[in-house]
């Protein structure tokens, strides 16, 4: 039963988050809360009984995802100086 | 035969291989990656051969060393070694075709390129669901960077789009795939469908996503605008792959997976498949950038193989030879023709008369083309043959009507397209690329294209019947195009007339076949002699020439309706080439390309619903067909296009008009008669005396006079004199049907006198035509005159053509009006008779104006000095007129045998026509060619006698010596009263020649044109629209199938 | 019979026909004449004009097919008389009409027109040929109701031969094709107005237009040569009418005697009624003469 | 209060993160924000895999201690499901690689992310 409250409350977490990847005006932030969409997945696929799946959902889904997101925004600013 | 996993192994090792390769070691690297290719090639086409030797089992590749559900498992049968053999062969021809840009763009490509090769194989082996999504994801994302091989923002945004839709259905895919698993608890196709036969609530949605994703991967129509942008913008040689590459792939992707919907996903992967192909093709009709257009074609091609598909439980057994008909064809013209894009460098279809440049390249674009519709002999005729024969023998009638509208839309653009690459006027300054890497593609796909065609033919069940010496003797003509045109010329009349040696003893007894034999190889004979005054080698008539009068000539021979088809179809393509090589056709040979490909159409149409699935297909069939309303009239309508009846008689004047001056006699004296043939052999089938009453048969009685009437009067007020012709023609082929509709015996003979005179005349006019035309260069009547001082013996040709057609005695065109009396009275249709009398005195106006225009009146300045016309011109015409008199003469010599023919207990024995000598009796009156020439030979000499000796002093005298107000005038033109001559007729009747049929051929164009072009503003442009279409998509398939 | 009395009996026939037509060429004039309260030429003027123009030295022809026109023309019409049976059964006046049969007439009469209209477009004057094409065009509407009757009375009869048209009418006046068919006569006779070249459909040589066409252009023995035609063809073309329509002929003074009330129609009609335009015949042709052919039609069918 | 499974939630909780996705991605204009979509798309796709292959009251694939080899096929949860999801998570972050550097290449061009500025070719 507690995994359950816990599941609900970071499935809330999860859809704000992305409310705030898909509305917020800021890219960065909506980058990174895409990135903890894909965190918080992770710890549900433990209690899921996947861990692997949650090992790599953190490391690549999470992490290097947003790595690369931020590798080419950066990439963008620096070609565009008014932003 | 090498295990077919070795592919895998060699396409992903030769692909981290090249990584290794500096930028340096790009020549190595180009090597390397052909050979690399070369191997799955050699694999898989090892394998096919086997399967078709029979010297191999179906092959299961078990990975993991487990046997599924516990491992992957890839297969390699029949199916798949062929479709990874094309794949192979696109990969291979395809990596040549790219061979230089892979230089510039470095060792990343060609290892992309590697990768998608290994995706497509591994996607039609894997038997597995998973692997499959994977395999299907990775040579997307192979494709994609492809894609960016063309720089510029076109490629790039199109490929963003692409993307984005590839991985919103994947997406789905990929969901689906969970679920199947979560219900079935396997992975692997063959499992699945052997354990999960009673579909679930569950699953049933399960597969939805998964068949609904496979679809929209295939581009169904319409949420496919993010393919049709990348179709476009990308390389040529990349569209290629996509076209027949990955859509390979997807289609044995969605052939393995259906048999999870069960029968109702048969049925809608058929209404999907159907839609795409209509609507795509539709949509390409407004449609004039070359690479995308390809694109609605290749969409709409797919559509139909995925309709295919759907209807396996319709063809059975069939269902393998229909799919490689349609198939290879699309796969290899699909892929040449983007080849030929990127050779010719335009991307506006108007400017691919670049091609001219290379007539080999010509020659190929026009295989494609005629491939992809469906004309014989190529592979895909023989599998919509059969695919619309099964489909009628299921009683799937609105679904072949469906297949063959999409098939017309396709024919509209695609002709419209050659017609500009044959004719359209080039830009001096371009040539095509014909680089060797680009030419050994498309030039090796030309060839396997025949090689196709080949198969077909030999393992086609009814082709074996078909002739197909013809064929090779054609296909030598096309060889020895470089040689003199004495030399084509001579060989091609040779081998008329070897061929109607060869046939005459099978057809001897058949008086009626023998009548239409004559018409086309003696006619065709005659033709090809006048070829001779042409300067040059003339490239590429023979081929086609010969082609039309193969198609003729086995018309008659053929003894089933497939062998019938066949010839129409090979016809309709040489006498399309043969009238667009006139200098002003590209619009005439355009109409008459889209009449008779709607015609062909119509008579598949028939013969489907004739034959309706049975085995048997002999001509005879048409006796009973399954549907015979519909059959009848369909054939009928299909016929009355290639006669030119009156509302689908607009292609005729310009097209046989425009044509060159030994073509019009061709496509107007003897092409003519294939459609009075067909009308000939279907109202034969529809039986004598009780069909006779048959309501179509009255319907077709009328139109036949109102035809009559509309060509002669319209052939009443032309200038140009082989317009004049042209639509006279459009006339005597309504005299023609309304006698066939007679369906009596005597109406019969005059529908046969008529063809033959007809025949006599028309050729014999348009020849004498054509060489006044050639000397003088223009067709306006009013700018020629007094032409009978120049040329006397193509006048007196004209003379007896003109007396023969108004039907004057003692020529034999009076045959066939007396003939015709008989047969009006005999039958009791006066009115309609009386309608086809009118036209026949109206046709002796423009008899009169063409004589007197052309020969009489005042001689011209400029035309003072044309020669007569060339002397093989003339022999022609001095053998059609001997052979008008033979016949005026000695009817009986002809028309006996066919009245004996006729009274035959099948066709119509009552009311025969008696001979007694050369006398004809019938019970109305009677007529004796022989003794009506001899009287009026014997009055005409004796007065001609008299008047010589009355007025032997006669002094001939000059041009202008005449009566003229009191002063002579000063020039021929003022004196020469031609220009609208019959201006008080056309006050009086020319309300009746208003032109409504153009009207509304012009508004059914119009029509269509703006359905196209509004409808194809869904593609806005816009990626995200794309992805609303695809949402929308399986949000309405859903809604339906709920 | 053999063929050189046959011969013989042909030749005989076209003199009687021939004469017939200039004599009754020269009263007609007379009466036409007279009723125009002028005194009109001789009644034999036909024949003095045949003879002198025959008999004219000069002759100069533009070509060959306007040489040729004339004898086109001349054999249309004797070629008609040849295929035309004149006196009901007898044998030796039914001429070669054992070769073909009313449609064999019917089309023949195009091949004098054919001629005539070559012969006149060769000798370079274009009205000349505006006259022909007025007169072709104008031909082709007065044809329709010709070959509605045509086709009304073949049908009545179930017979093309005209033979065997006129032995059907024999018996009495009221066997004739006039009185079973009535409708048909009318129709075939308006037609036979515009075969006959009187007003109100002569705008084809109408003379203030035409002063100088094939009549003037053709001279001398030419001319003669189509007066010639003319005289034949006026007679026999009412021989036609008189054997379709009018019971036939028994012996040669009833021939006359029709033929020239038949002729003299037209001429009557002529002097009563003004000129049509072509434009304006053509119409007038298709409308009224064709509905009385077609009524005629559907009556026999009834 | 009888709540649902957890695997439930989840699978509810993927559904919905799917459906916000494939919303971002229909309406977002900017393309980094299109891309963005596509990953919390791509996530909800595990998300609704792990989900559906969870099975209550047994443990995570891994033979150790507390569960031995004999008992595995009944305590454990099934494997596959994971595998597939290990693999689209890989992939998964190959197709947003990939669209990035499309959107970097794009913006290279044109200067612009908004999607509604490439819409040069159509119909």
């Amino acid at each position: 039963m507690s995994y359950t409250f816990i599941v609900i409350i970071m499935g809330i977490i999860m859809l704000v988050m992305a409310f705030t990847a898909i509305y917020h005006k800021n890219l960065k932030v909506a980058v990174i809360a895409s990135g903890i969409i894909s965190l918080f997945a992770s710890v549900i696929y433990i209690f899921l009984a996947a861990p692997d799946v949650a090992i790599t959902e953190a490391a690549i889904g999470s992490a290097l995802t947003v790595v690369i997101f931020f590798y080419v925004l950066n990439k963008i600013r620096l070609t565009d100086d008014t932003k | 035969m090498v295990n077919p996993v070795f592919i895998i192994v060699v396409l992903l090792g030769a692909g981290f291989l090249l990584g290794l390769f500096r930028k340096t070691g790009i020549s190595l690297a180009r090597v390397a990656g052909l050979l690399a290719l070369a191997f799955p090639l050699y694999v898989s086409v090892g394998w096919m051969l086997h399967f078709i030797g029979q010297t191999a089992q179906p092959y299961v590749v078990y990975t993991a060393g487990t046997v599924p559900p516990f491992s992957i498992n890839l297969r390699m049968g029949p199916d798949e070694a062929f479709l990874t053999a094309a794949i192979n062969m696109l990969g291979f021809f395809g990596f040549i075709y790219l061979f230089r840009l892979f230089k510039s763009q470095g060792v990343s490509t060609i290892i992309l390129y590697l990768v998608l090769f290994m995706g497509l194989n591994v996607i039609v082996m894997t038997r597995d669901i998973f692997n499959l999504f994977v395999f299907l994801e990775i040579a997307s994302i192979a494709l994609i960077g492809l894609v960016l091989v063309n720089k510029g923002i076109d490629a790039l945004s199109a490929g963003f789009k692409y993307l984005i839709a590839v991985s919103v259905i994947s997406s789905i895919l990929l969901v689906g795939i969970g679920f199947i698993y979560y219900y079935s608890g396997t992975l692997n196709i063959d499992g699945f469908i052997e354990n999960n036969s009673l579909v679930m609530k569950g699953l049933s949605t399960a597969v939805f996503l998964v068949l609904v994703a496979v679809v929209l991967e295939l581009k169904a129509f319409p949420a496919n605008g993010w393919a049709l942008d990348v179709y476009q913008s990308a390389h040529p040689g990349i569209s290629a792959l996509i076209s027949a590459g990955t859509a390979t792939a997807s289609l044995f992707v969605l052939y393995k997976l259906l048999p999870f919907g069960g029968h109702l996903w048969l049925q809608v992967a058929a209404v999907i498949g159907l839609v795409t192909f209509v609507g795509s093709n539709m949509l390409g009709i407004a449609q004039k950038n070359a690479n995308r257009l390809l694109g609605y074609s290749s969409v709409g091609q797919i559509g139909l193989l995925v309709a295919v598909i759907g209807f396996s439980d319709d063809l059975g057994s069939h269902l393998r030879m229909i799919f490689f008909g349609l198939f290879i064809s699309h796969f290899l013209s699909k892929a040449g023709l983007f080849w030929l894009s990127g050779m010719a460098g335009e991307e506006e279809i108007s400017k691919w008369s670049v091609l001219r440049k290379k007539p080999a390249l010509l020659l190929i674009f026009g295989m494609f083309v005629f491939s992809l519709i469906g004309f014989p002999p190529f592979p895909s005729f023989y599998g919509k043959w059969q695919l619309v024969m099964d489909l009628s023998g299921n009683g799937q009638i609105l679904w072949i009507a469906l297949i063959l509208l999409g098939t017309m839309f396709e024919g509209v653009y695609l002709f419209r397209w050659l017609g500009f690459a044959i004719k359209h006027e080039v830009d001096e300054s371009k040539a095509p690329d014909t680089a060797a890497e680009k030419m050994i593609p498309a030039g090796a796909f030309a060839l396997l294209l025949l090689g196709a065609s080949w198969v077909s033919n030999a393992y086609f069940p009814g082709a074996m019947k078909t002739s197909f010496l013809p064929l090779y003797f054609i296909l030598f003509l096309f060889l020895i195009d470089f040689l003199p045109l004495v030399i084509k010329n001579t060989l091609s009349i040779l081998s008329l007339g070897y061929y109607g040696w060869r046939l005459y003893p099978s057809i001897q007894d058949d008086t009626l076949r023998l009548v239409f034999a004559g018409i086309f190889l003696i006619g065709g004979m005659l033709t090809l002699f006048a070829g001779y005054s042409e300067k040059g080698k003339r490239p590429g008539f023979y081929p086609f020439a010969l082609m039309m009068y193969a198609g003729l000539i086995g018309l008659v021979e053929a003894d089933n309706l497939f062998g019938f088809f066949f010839a129409w179809e090979l016809m309709t393509m040489g006498s399309y080439i043969l009238i667009i090589r006139g200098k002003k056709s590209l619009v005439h040979a355009y109409n008459y390309m889209l009449f008779s490909l709607g015609g062909a159409l119509l008579i598949l149409f028939g013969i489907a619903l004739t034959v309706a699935g049975q085995p048997d297909i002999s001509l005879s069939m048409l006796a009973s067909p399954a549907y015979p309303g519909w059959a009848y009239a369909l054939l009928a309508v299909g016929f009355l296009t290639k006669t030119a009846a009156l509302g689908l008689h607009i292609w005729l004047p310009g097209a046989h008009a425009e044509a060159e001056s030994d073509v019009s006699p061709m496509v107007s004296g003897i092409l003519l008669k294939a459609g009075a043939f067909g009308l000939v052999i279907l109202f034969l089938a529809m039986g004598g005396g009780e069909a006779g009453r048959h309501p179509l048969l009255y319907a077709l009685g009328w139109l036949g006079a109102l035809t009559a009437l509309g060509g002669n009067l319209m052939a009443v007020f032309q200038e140009d004199a082989k317009r004049l012709l042209a639509y006279s023609s459009v006339g005597n082929l309504g005299y023609i049907l309304f006698a066939f509709s007679f369906m009596t015996h005597i109406g019969w003979l005059t529908g046969l006198t008529y063809s033959i005179n007809h025949f006599l005349f028309k050729t014999l006019l348009f020849l004498a035509i054509g060489g006044v035309v050639m000397r003088v260069k223009t067709h306006n009547m009013y700018e020629m005159g007094g032409l009978i001082k120049r040329m006397p013996w193509s006048f007196i040709a004209v003379l007896v053509g003109i007396i023969t057609l108004a039907g004057i005695p003692p020529l034999s065109g009076f045959a066939g009006k007396w003939l015709f009396y008989n047969a009006v009275i005999a039958k009791g249709w006066f009115l309609q008779g009386a309608l086809v009398f009118f036209a026949g005195t109206i046709a002796f106006l423009y008899c009169f104006k063409l004589i007197y225009s052309v020969f009489l009146g005042q001689e011209k300045d400029r035309f003072r000095k044309v020669k007569e016309a060339p002397v093989w011109y003339i022999i022609p015409q001095f053998i059609l007129i001997v052979g008008i008199m033979i016949f005026s003469a000695r009817p009986e010599i002809v028309l006996k045998p066919i009245g004996a023919l006729l009274s035959q207990a099948a066709f119509f024995p009552s009311e025969p026509l008696a001979w007694e000598n050369v006398t004809a009796y019938t019970n109305l009156g009677y007529w004796s060619g022989f003794n009506i020439m001899l009287v009026i030979g014997a009055m005409f000499v004796v007065l001609l006698g008299w008047l010589l000796l009355m007025s032997r002093k006669a002094q001939k005298v000059k041009q202008f010596n005449i009566v003229y107000a009191g002063e002579a005038p000063f020039t021929p033109e003022t004196t020469h009263f031609s220009h609208n001559m019959f201006a008080p007729y056309n006050k009086a009747l020319g309300f009746l020649i208003h032109p409504v049929a153009t009207q509304f051929w012009l508004g059914v164009n119009n029509t269509f044109h703006a359905l196209a072009e509004s409808a194809r503003k869904i593609y806005s442009g816009n990626g995200q629209s794309y992805i609303i279409h695809i949402v929308a998509y399986i949000v309405v398939v859903y809604l339906i199938l709920s | 019979m053999e063929l050189a009395t046959k011969t013989g009996f042909v030749l005989l026939g076209l003199f009687i026909i021939l004469n017939w037509g200039l004599i009754m060429a020269g009263i007609i004039r007379k009466i036409i004449a007279r009723a125009s309260m002028r005194r009109g030429i001789s009644v034999f003027q036909p024949y003095i004009n045949l003879i002198k123009n025959y008999s004219i030295r000069s002759q100069l022809t533009h070509g060959v097919m306007f040489y040729l026109g004339p004898v086109f023309r001349l054999s249309g019409g004797v070629g008609i008389f040849l295929f035309m049976p004149l006196i009901h059964d007898s044998e030796i006046w039914s001429n070669f009409s054992f070769a073909g049969d009313l449609i064999l007439i019917a089309y023949f009469m195009f091949f004098g027109m054919l001629g005539m209209a070559l012969g006149a477009g060769e000798g370079g004057h274009p009205y000349s040929a505006i006259g022909i094409s007025r007169g072709l065009a104008q031909f082709t509407a007065i044809e329709v109701p010709l070959t509605l009757a045509i086709l009304s009375i073949a049908f009545q009869y179930n017979t093309l031969s005209i033979s065997e048209i006129v032995a059907r009418q024999q018996g009495g006046i009221l066997n004739w094709t006039l009185f079973t068919n009535p409708l048909a006569t009318i129709a075939a006779m308006i037609s036979f107005l515009g075969a006959m070249g009187h007003a109100p459909f002569n705008v084809v040589m109408a003379p203030q237009e035409n002063p100088i066409g094939p009549p003037t252009e053709y001279h001398g023995t030419f001319l003669g040569v189509l007066q010639t035609n003319r005289a034949i063809l006026h007679v026999i073309e009412s021989v036609l009418f008189m054997n379709l329509f009018f019971g036939g002929a028994s012996n040669w003074f009833e021939l006359i005697v029709k033929t020239f009330f038949i002729y003299f129609w037209s001429v009557f009609v002529g002097m009563v009624f003004p000129r049509f335009r072509v434009d304006q015949s053509i119409p007038w042709l298709l409308k009224i003469p064709v509905l009385i052919g077609i009524l005629s039609i559907v009556f026999i069918l009834l | 209060m009888n709540l649902p499974g957890i695997e439930y939630l989840s699978l509810g909780l993927g559904i919905v993160l799917f459906l916000a996705g494939l919303w971002g991605i229909i309406h977002q204009k900017n393309i980094i924000k299109i891309i963005i979509s596509f990953s919390v798309l791509d996530t909800s796709i595990h998300l609704i895999l792990v989900s559906i292959g969870y099975m209550r009251n047994r443990t995570a694939p891994i033979i150790d201690s507390a569960v031995s080899k004999t008992d595995a096929a009944s305590q454990v949860v099934d494997p596959l499901p994971q595998a597939l999801v290990l693999t689209a998570i890989v992939i998964g972050v190959g197709i947003t690689a990939l669209m990035l550097t499309y959107a970097l290449k794009l913006f290279n061009e044109k200067g612009t992310l908004e999607i509604d500025k490439f819409k040069s070719l159509k119909w």
